[in-house]
């Protein structure tokens, strides 16, 4: 259809617009790596009696010899091939590194947006179909708890609770049970390589395993998109076409989900796509309580040791990801709502 | 089928609101046979669109019907429980909304629309239907209705979505139809039409009409009877022509007399309003010899940064205290012509003189600090975003006063500012009130005040009364007629109401996608137009005159 | 304003409260934790920075309402002098990036053209950035001091209020009262600060209220990984990630009290943000 | 293979190289490095108060089936274990025993520095024999050389199979060794996922365990999990083995419950220090040192921070006042005295105090925050201001590298504990280690000549002369050496302390 090839065109447009912002994040991350005051040579030169000499040889390994605009210049330069350096820490290539965490942040990221879709939009909803009611304001108190509780905090008291005390969840120790033997990897995503390769016990595992992470991350994303929901539903619903609607006597499943609904979740997409991309980035701490072998941990040891190569091809990996989600809600967008693509 | 459709007895509808309940229908009774079309006529608040939504039950859940009874076809529906409304919806009774584009869901094709009507009361296959919807869109006489089946109401014109609205509301075939000014906000061109359209359709089909509106052109020209609301009560109900020619209620008198004629003059149009001297608009005394031009605009066009063309190779002179009217369709280029002169916006290219100076070339930018800033004045469209929520009508007038006149916050300014109240007849103690506490009309006289204020020697009026009642609208623009001689000020006035333009206008030019295509003296050219499309424009206003289209055939 | 205006603001407040208890509850909520902020040093039972390590780890008792840490002290007069910090943290990081934001979202709103997509870039760049992570990196090369977190909460936030502004000034900027400014002789500049600034400031006020709580969890955060406030200034994010290592050895008291503070702060603003759409919004008011 | 004989252990931090001789190398990786790799010699084991240690003055063969020192104390001549074999089944040869060393001390790696220690500098000390015999030539008579060579750094490495992976930029295929074991060590590395897990499988061919058996474990898995509270949970709940590395109040809590086994043992080779620049005013004068050292609330912060697990190094009573050993660390003779404090202060022209920073690393948070607090809030009585800095990791070692921190919180380990080595390292040169900073020429003289001291109670005195110095200047502060507890199942057997503060997978079993 022309409309989905505007939106393609469109999107492949926005696509190349952000390519400076793009440009501009890897500089900018490059500048504050090394604006940090930590000193990656000396930190990884800890064994005892490192001296001198060990320091410069990591820092000409690391290249931090050469003045700073040479390393800007090689730095672009190894990007553009697609090298993204080496990482002190695991002392393996970065793009490695993060092409096998990717998947994992991703799996987790989006299960936990799933789920906080899910319960969001019919909250949402129901609390728009009587606004001022109690159900409304319980609506609003339950999503402001959510908010109101640092992950890291409802993690461990998840991990308390439901590993620790009563057992229902299995030991909070990434992705998959250490005992049970991995699928073959196609996509990465382990409970879609589960079900490619049949294996349904072990498709349970990583769900299970999958559950408390995703929810605690979940828990803290469901106010934003609830309260959006609630929002445009809210306007929606008094809108003059859901009143068309009612006039000709359409039912009220179709009214509400038809017609209300259906124009109520454009905002919503734009919503949840900036919520994917910080939830990406920001889910740092989820990760680490839960050993969960993501990207956003690796980044953040690398953080704390000054490993400036992770942390660059990491910045650098959620900014084109941030870029790729905005052009994938533009698609959408464009899908669900004709008008979109005239602008 | 014997005795009325409809028949409403005592109704009254009261909403529940923050200030407590508001009695917004009282007591309104009406009855209307099977195929009959009724005019619902009265100012905005007046109750008109609330009756239409007691009768079909789309009440705010904050509105309730406190008292009366409504019967359709012989059966009491005033308590009906959403079961018997969801097949009285559509199917017995439907409606029609006045802002077409809002009331089609913007997300759905209007060929499924149409066919999520049909659907929700015949038990047929979803491709039927939807060759169902295809007939209706037909049947509304739709060009290309294979093509738009798949378009969505943006794709659309206003015209054409009233007319997909149309088939969503026949679409089952009920036997009352309530339009709820189902032509405002559409052009006197396409208004004609889409009328005509509705009228033939109901005609044809036997359905019953309430056609609800604020223009009693409108109503008169397709109505049999035509019943007259105020204040949620009805005063009077005849037929068309008696009720213009012999109005009885006075509300109905001030209501006639108030809407603008083909032969109405501005004096007429408040009958016991403030007496005005009387000037006769033809004897303005002649510029003496050799003054200067006030405006005389050399072949401007505006060109956005988009690339269309929004004016293209306009010129018009203006002398001092000389009114000129603008008209033309929407989107015809009025607004961005009298930016220009207002010095709002650039042009692209060509010259503007006032009072033989060369203002054109002052960048918008910068205008704001020239000596001239205070010479041109302008009046917005809608008064209420023409007036900042946040400042008092008080400080709206007085804003121009401090920043052109460099007047200082004192007596001095408190009294200038009231005389500006006292000669647009705003009462001085609303000027401490913010926008949002007055009603349209107050707001249009402060924005009025405010362009007054510094004595400006030209005024532009964008459509100035377009958002308001033709009650207000008549006082309004009496009150400008009133200022402009007083001041021997000059107007640019634009509309697209030609009665109005008429009335007020020594010239006319008249506008169509950027380019003029006519000009020359109002009442020639509305009593003679040169041009095809000033024809059209001016046999789409509607006339009081006998109800031609519902002539018996 | 005039005396009118007050009035009329105070009755319209006091209206809405009554008619949505939930707002009323916040707002009340709120108050009084500016006025434990105001009082913390007269309200604490204990001083909260005097360690007495034979009494920790004690658990909620008559002598310490809500136990006592690692090092003895009293966690309720910690919690309570806290407050002041937390408040101070999230308002001025809010207020900063709201200022410096809506300026210069209004101006690009307004203007459009070059400015405007210069900026939008910029705001491009910052928004693409993992905004956790850009704080960390920000905290760990300025140092961990409560004004570099202050800057760092403040800047993660700009995108968001520079597109707020921007979009809520780009639908007015046409309206027939803007341009009735100039016609009245304002400059450009003067009509986006003075006349479309502070009409779209309530609008922004809800977001405002929202992001308080957000930035409190933000400082939280930058705790838990060990970049917040110096020890061993009481901080509620600090307090609750010190006392989530004790969850395992049944310590509920240690993350359960600030927990249970930094909700009630977050709830507070954030019903009280909902509740603030009414109260500002000029159309509701009669 | 059956899940009893499989060893799960969670820990903190990862193994993030296989050779752990890559600078940046963890203790995991140090402690993987033990099992998949041998060397020629290994440290025995004592015990101590009822728990089994390190031993540095046993030292046994490992791929060295005997060796021999010269009576000049100049050659070591080591025998190879005939029936060794490298995990491809090739025979450990003198030739790869020979290619380690020599790319230990030449090659840009950690083995480097720490076998110069031990007077292991050149590649012309090693030489080949016959393929079974290996000789080691020492410039001097090094005690150190021997044990230097049970440490971790000098792996031996399967050299052909590392040569074939050699490049001309990289000649001692340190790349390749970063991701691939090429040892003849007790299990070979079956999954290595760097900061998540390592899984090893039992070498059977290994035969170097005690009564020349394989390892216990027919498998190990090595597996991060970052959240201490969590490690606890998972070893409690019997979903992990072993666990190393528990926050204070956890190993309390589980040794209270009393399901689990708790074995802890003061880290013998290692001290926390609380530290101060000698050369930055106002820590240059020795008087503000000690009153420093009399005013710290030394129970306290051993209370709260350990919850007093530990060997406490304060509060000692040194009778005539002289060290009553010349071993080091040794509990020192100081206590909580601010009287004393005061003293030393005024004396040192300030009594009324002065304002200072007090750092520590954010990878310490744990202890080191409430100690912070405490010596902030101690501290305050005697008038001195103290800012407590809480810096990251890499900043932490970039400013003591830099020598810029006044006052800050650090440890040290030592893989052979004996007194000179623990002073020539750390309380001598321009070097990141030497975190007091001092330069005393006294202590250089006795520590260089206690290096080569063969005479047993020469260095006992030597090494009494150093603490005494030690004490009079007071240069830094030993607190303590803090606990190290291994949780483990009950049924887990054979937890042996190690120099690597590590487990030594190769020593444990299943009863
Ligand atoms: N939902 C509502 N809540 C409270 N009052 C209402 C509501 N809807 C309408 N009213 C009140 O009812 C009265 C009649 O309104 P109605 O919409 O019927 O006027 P109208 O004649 O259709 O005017 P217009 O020409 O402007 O459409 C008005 O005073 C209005 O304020
Ligand atoms: N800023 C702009 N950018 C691009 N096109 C514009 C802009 N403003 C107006 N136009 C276009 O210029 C043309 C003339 O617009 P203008 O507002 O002057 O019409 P108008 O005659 O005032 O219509 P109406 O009666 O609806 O007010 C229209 O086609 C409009 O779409
Ligand atoms: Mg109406
Ligand atoms: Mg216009």
């Amino acid at each position: 259809m022309g409309t989905i090839g505007a939106t393609l065109l469109r999107a492949g447009r926005r696509f190349v617009s952000s390519l400076p912002a793009l440009f501009g994040v890897l500089v900018f991350t490059f500048l504050l790596m090394r604006v940090l005051p930590g000193d990656p040579a000396v930190f990884f030169a800890s064994g005892p009696n490192a001296g001198k000499e060990e320091i410069e040889v990591i820092r000409r390994q690391l290249g931090l010899d050469k003045p700073l605009p040479n390393q800007l210049a090689i730095y672009l330069y190894d990007v553009g091939r697609g090298n993204l350096g080496r990482s002190m820490m695991t002392g393996q290539a970065v793009a490695k590194d993060l092409k096998e965490r990717l998947p994992a942040s991703l799996e987790l990221t989006l299960t936990a947006l799933l789920i906080a879709l899910v319960s969001a939009v019919p909250l949402g909803v129901l609390a728009a179909l009587r606004p001022g009611s109690l159900v409304d304001h319980s609506v609003r108190l339950f999503c402001s708890l959510g908010v109101c509780v640092p992950t890291f905090v409802s993690g461990l008291l998840l991990i308390y609770v439901f590993y620790y005390l009563l057992g229902f969840a299995p030991d909070p120790t990434g992705r998959i049970d250490i005992f049970a033997t991995l699928p073959p990897q196609r996509t990465g995503f382990l409970i879609i390589d589960f079900l490619l390769a049949g294996d349904l016990e072990g498709w349970w595992a990583a769900a299970r395993q999958l559950m408390l992470p995703a929810l605690t991350m979940a828990l803290f994303v469901i106010a934003p998109l609830a309260r959006i929901t609630r929002a445009s539903m809210l306007v929606s619903l008094g809108s003059d076409f859901v009143r068309t609607a009612r006039s000709v006597g359409l039912s009220w499943w179709r009214i509400v989900v038809t017609y209300a609904l259906r124009n109520a979740l454009l905002p919503v997409i734009t919503i949840a796509g900036i919520v994917f991309s910080t939830m990406l980035g920001a889910n740092v701490l989820v990760e680490k309580v839960f050993s969960w072998p993501g990207v956003a941990s690796y980044a953040l040891d690398a953080l704390l040791v000054s490993d400036y190569a992770p942390v660059q091809g990491f910045v650098l990996l959620m900014a084109t990801i941030f870029v790729i989600v905005n052009l994938v809600v533009d698609v959408l967008y464009g899908i669900a709502d004709p008008r979109a693509t005239v602008a | 089928m014997s005795g009325p459709l409809l028949e409403v007895d005592d109704l009254r509808v009261t909403f529940s609101t923050r200030r407590g309940p508001v009695e917004a229908v009282r007591g309104v009774s009406l009855s209307l046979e099977p195929g009959e079309m009724l005019g619902l006529v009265g100012e905005s608040g007046s109750g008109k669109s609330v009756t239409g939504f007691a009768i079909t039950h789309l009440l705010d859940n904050a509105g309730r019907i406190t008292d009366g009874r409504i019967r359709f076809k012989g059966q009491d529906i005033t308590r009906a429980g959403s079961a018997d409304l969801r097949s009285l919806h559509g199917a017995a009774m439907a409606m029609i909304f006045q802002n077409p584009r809002a009331a089609l869901n913007p997300i759905r094709t209007v060929g499924q629309q149409v066919a999520d009507a049909i659907l929700a009361h015949r038990r047929i296959s979803r491709s039927e239907a939807l060759d169902e919807a295809l007939k209706l869109l037909r049947a509304v006489q739709i060009r290309d209705p294979e093509r738009r089946m798949s378009a969505y109401p943006h794709e659309l014109s206003g015209g054409m979505c009233q007319r997909v609205m149309i088939a969503v509301a026949i679409s089952c075939n009920p036997s009352l139809l309530i339009a709820d000014e189902p032509t405002t906000g559409l052009d006197v061109t396409t208004q004609k039409v889409v009328m005509d359209l509705l009228a033939h359709i109901a005609a044809e089909r036997g359905m019953a009409t309430i056609l609800i509106t604020h223009d009693l052109g409108l109503a008169a020209r397709y109505c049999r009877r035509v019943v007259v609301m105020e204040q949620g009560r009805l005063v009077e109900e005849a037929e068309p022509l008696t009720l213009f020619h012999r109005p009885q209620h006075p509300y109905t008198k001030r209501l006639v007399a108030a809407s603008p004629t083909a032969t109405s003059r501005i004096e007429d149009l408040v009958p016991d309003g403030e007496p005005i001297p009387l000037v006769e608009v033809t004897e303005l005394p002649p510029p003496p010899h050799g003054t200067p031009l006030l405006l005389d605009v050399k072949t401007i066009a505006k060109r956005f940064d988009d690339g269309t063309l929004g004016v293209a190779d306009f010129s018009m002179t203006m002398r001092g205290g000389e009114s000129v009217g603008l008209v033309g369709e929407s989107g015809s280029g009025k607004s961005t012509t009298s930016r220009m002169i207002c010095r709002l916006i650039d042009p692209s290219e060509g010259e503007i003189l006032f009072d033989g100076q060369a203002i054109g070339q002052i960048p918008a930018r910068d205008f704001h600090a020239s000596e001239l800033r205070k010479d041109i004045q302008i009046v917005f469209q809608d008064p209420n975003d023409s007036l900042n929520p946040r400042y008092t009508a008080f400080d709206c007038i007085a804003h121009p006063l401090l920043r052109l006149l460099n007047m200082r916050a004192g007596d001095a300014l408190r009294r200038r500012v009231e005389e500006c109240a006292d000669r647009v007849g705003l009462p001085r103690e609303l000027l401490q009130r913010f926008p949002h506490q007055l009603s349209g009309g107050q707001k249009a006289r402060v924005g009025i005040a405010r362009a007054i204020a510094c004595r400006p020697r030209l005024l532009v009026l964008d459509e100035p009364t377009a958002a308001l009642d033709v009650s207000v609208q008549a006082v309004v623009l009496q009150l400008l007629n009133r200022l402009r001689r007083e001041d021997n000020l000059a107007f640019l006035f634009v509309s697209h109401d030609l009665n109005v333009v008429r009335m007020m206008c020594d010239r006319t030019i008249v506008l169509r996608t950027g380019v003029i295509v006519e000009q020359g003296e109002s009442r020639a050219l509305f009593a003679n137009p040169q041009t095809e499309y000033t024809r059209e424009l001016v046999d789409a206003v509607p006339h009081i005159a006998p109800p031609v289209a519902l002539a018996p055939a | 304003m005039s005396t009118i205006e007050t009035s009329s603001t105070l009755r319209h407040t006091a209206f809405v409260l009554r008619g949505n208890p939930v707002t009323a509850v916040a707002a009340g909520g709120a108050l009084l934790l500016a006025l434990i902020a105001i009082f913390a040093p007269w309200l604490a039972p204990y001083d909260p920075v005097v360690s007495d390590v034979p009494q920790a780890l004690l658990p909620p008792s008559a002598a310490h309402w809500a136990g006592t840490d690692q090092l003895g002290r009293d966690v309720l007069s910690r919690l309570i002098v806290a407050s002041r910090l937390d408040l101070t943290i999230a308002v001025t990081a809010v207020a900063v990036s709201f200022a410096l934001g809506s300026v210069i979202g209004a101006l690009c709103g307004y203007s459009g053209g070059r400015l405007d997509k210069a900026v939008g870039r910029f705001v491009d760049v910052l928004m693409a950035f993992p905004l956790f992570v850009l704080a960390m990196a920000m905290v760990a090369a300025l140092g961990n001091r409560v004004e570099n977190i202050v800057i760092a909460t403040a800047i993660i936030n700009l995108p968001f209020y520079i597109r707020f502004a921007r979009a809520e000034v780009n639908i007015r900027r046409n309206l027939g009262w803007v341009e009735a400014a100039r016609a009245c002789g304002e400059s450009h500049v003067a009509v986006v600060l003075r006349f479309l600034l502070p009409n779209v400031l309530p609008a922004m006020a809800v977001q405002m209220s929202l992001n308080l709580g957000w930035a409190i969890l933000n400082a939280a955060g930058l705790s838990f990984i060990g970049l917040g406030v110096k020890p061993p200034t009481p901080e509620w994010g600090i307090m609750v990630a010190e006392g989530a290592r004790f969850i395992s050895t049944g310590r509920w008291w240690l993350v359960a009290f600030p927990g249970l503070a930094l909700m009630s702060a977050v709830l507070c603003f954030n019903l009280l943000g909902d509740g603030l759409r009414d109260i500002l919004d000029p159309r509701m008011r009669t | 293979q059956s899940r009893a004989e499989t060893l799960r252990y969670v820990t903190g931090a990862t193994v993030n190289t296989l050779d752990p001789n890559i600078p940046g190398s963890t203790r995991e990786a140090f402690a993987l490095s033990m099992s998949s790799y041998d060397r020629l010699v290994s440290f025995g084991r004592k015990q101590l108060n009822g728990k089994w240690v390190f031993d540095l003055d046993t030292i046994t063969g490992e791929l060295a089936e005997s060796f021999q020192v010269s009576p000049d104390g100049l050659k070591i001549t080591f025998k190879l274990r005939p029936d060794a074999k490298f995990q491809d089944g090739s025979p450990v040869t003198a030739e790869d025993v020979k290619w380690s060393l020599d790319r230990c001390v030449t090659a840009p790696i950690l083995g480097k520095a720490q076998l110069l220690t031990g007077s292991l500098t050149s590649a012309d000390q090693f030489k080949v024999i016959d393929p079974l015999t290996f000789e080691v030539t020492l410039p001097k008579p090094d005690k150190l050389a021997l044990p230097n060579l049970a440490t971790v750094y000098p792996i031996i490495i399967n050299s052909k199979l590392a040569k074939s992976h050699a490049t001309a930029d990289d000649p001692w295929a340190l790349n390749w060794t970063k991701e691939n074991a090429a040892g003849s060590g007790a299990y070979s590395v079956e999954t290595f996922k760097p900061g998540e897990q390592v899984i090893a499988k039992r070498n059977d061919a290994w035969n170097r365990g005690a009564p020349d058996k394989p390892a216990a474990f027919k498998r190990l898995i090595i597996q991060s999990v970052p959240e201490p509270a969590t490690r606890a949970n998972l070893v409690e709940r019997g979903d992990a083995d072993l666990v190393i590395d528990l926050q204070a109040s956890d190993v309390q809590s589980l040794e209270g419950k009393g399901k689990l086994k708790v074995i802890s043992t003061p880290q013998y080779n290692a001290v926390t220090f609380i530290s101060m620049n000698n050369t930055l005013p106002p820590f240059d004068n020795v008087n503000v040192r000690r009153a420093i050292a009399y005013a710290l609330p030394y129970d306290d912060m051993f209370k709260a921070a350990l919850f007093g697990r530990g060997a406490p190094l304060y509060g000692a009573t040194w009778a005539d006042g002289k060290p009553p050993s010349g071993s080091y660390p040794i509990p020192q003779p100081i206590k909580l005295d601010l009287d004393k404090a005061k003293a030393y202060l005024k004396e040192a022209g300030m009594p009324d105090g002065f304002s200072t920073t007090f750092s520590f690393n954010v990878g310490q948070a744990a202890t080191a925050e409430p100690m912070a607090a405490l010596v902030k809030e101690q501290l305050g009585k005697i008038g001195i201001k103290v800012d407590i800095q809480k810096l990251p990791d890499a900043q932490m070692s970039t400013a003591i590298n830099e020598k810029k921190l006044p006052f800050f919180i650090e440890g040290i380990v030592a893989w052979l504990p004996s007194t000179d080595y623990f002073y020539r390292n750390f309380y001598t040169g321009k070097q990141r280690w030497n975190y007091s900073s001092t330069d005393n020429a006294e202590l250089e003289k006795v520590a260089q000549a206690a290096r080569f001291e063969a005479d047993k109670a020469k260095y006992e005195e030597e090494g009494k002369e150093l603490n005494a110095i030690h004490y009079d200047q007071m240069f830094q502060i030993p607190i303590w050496q803090a606990s190290q507890d291994a949780v483990m199942q009950p049924t887990v057997d054979g937890y042996v302390y190690q120099f690597t503060r590590q487990v030594d997978y190769r020593n444990l079993s299943r009863k």
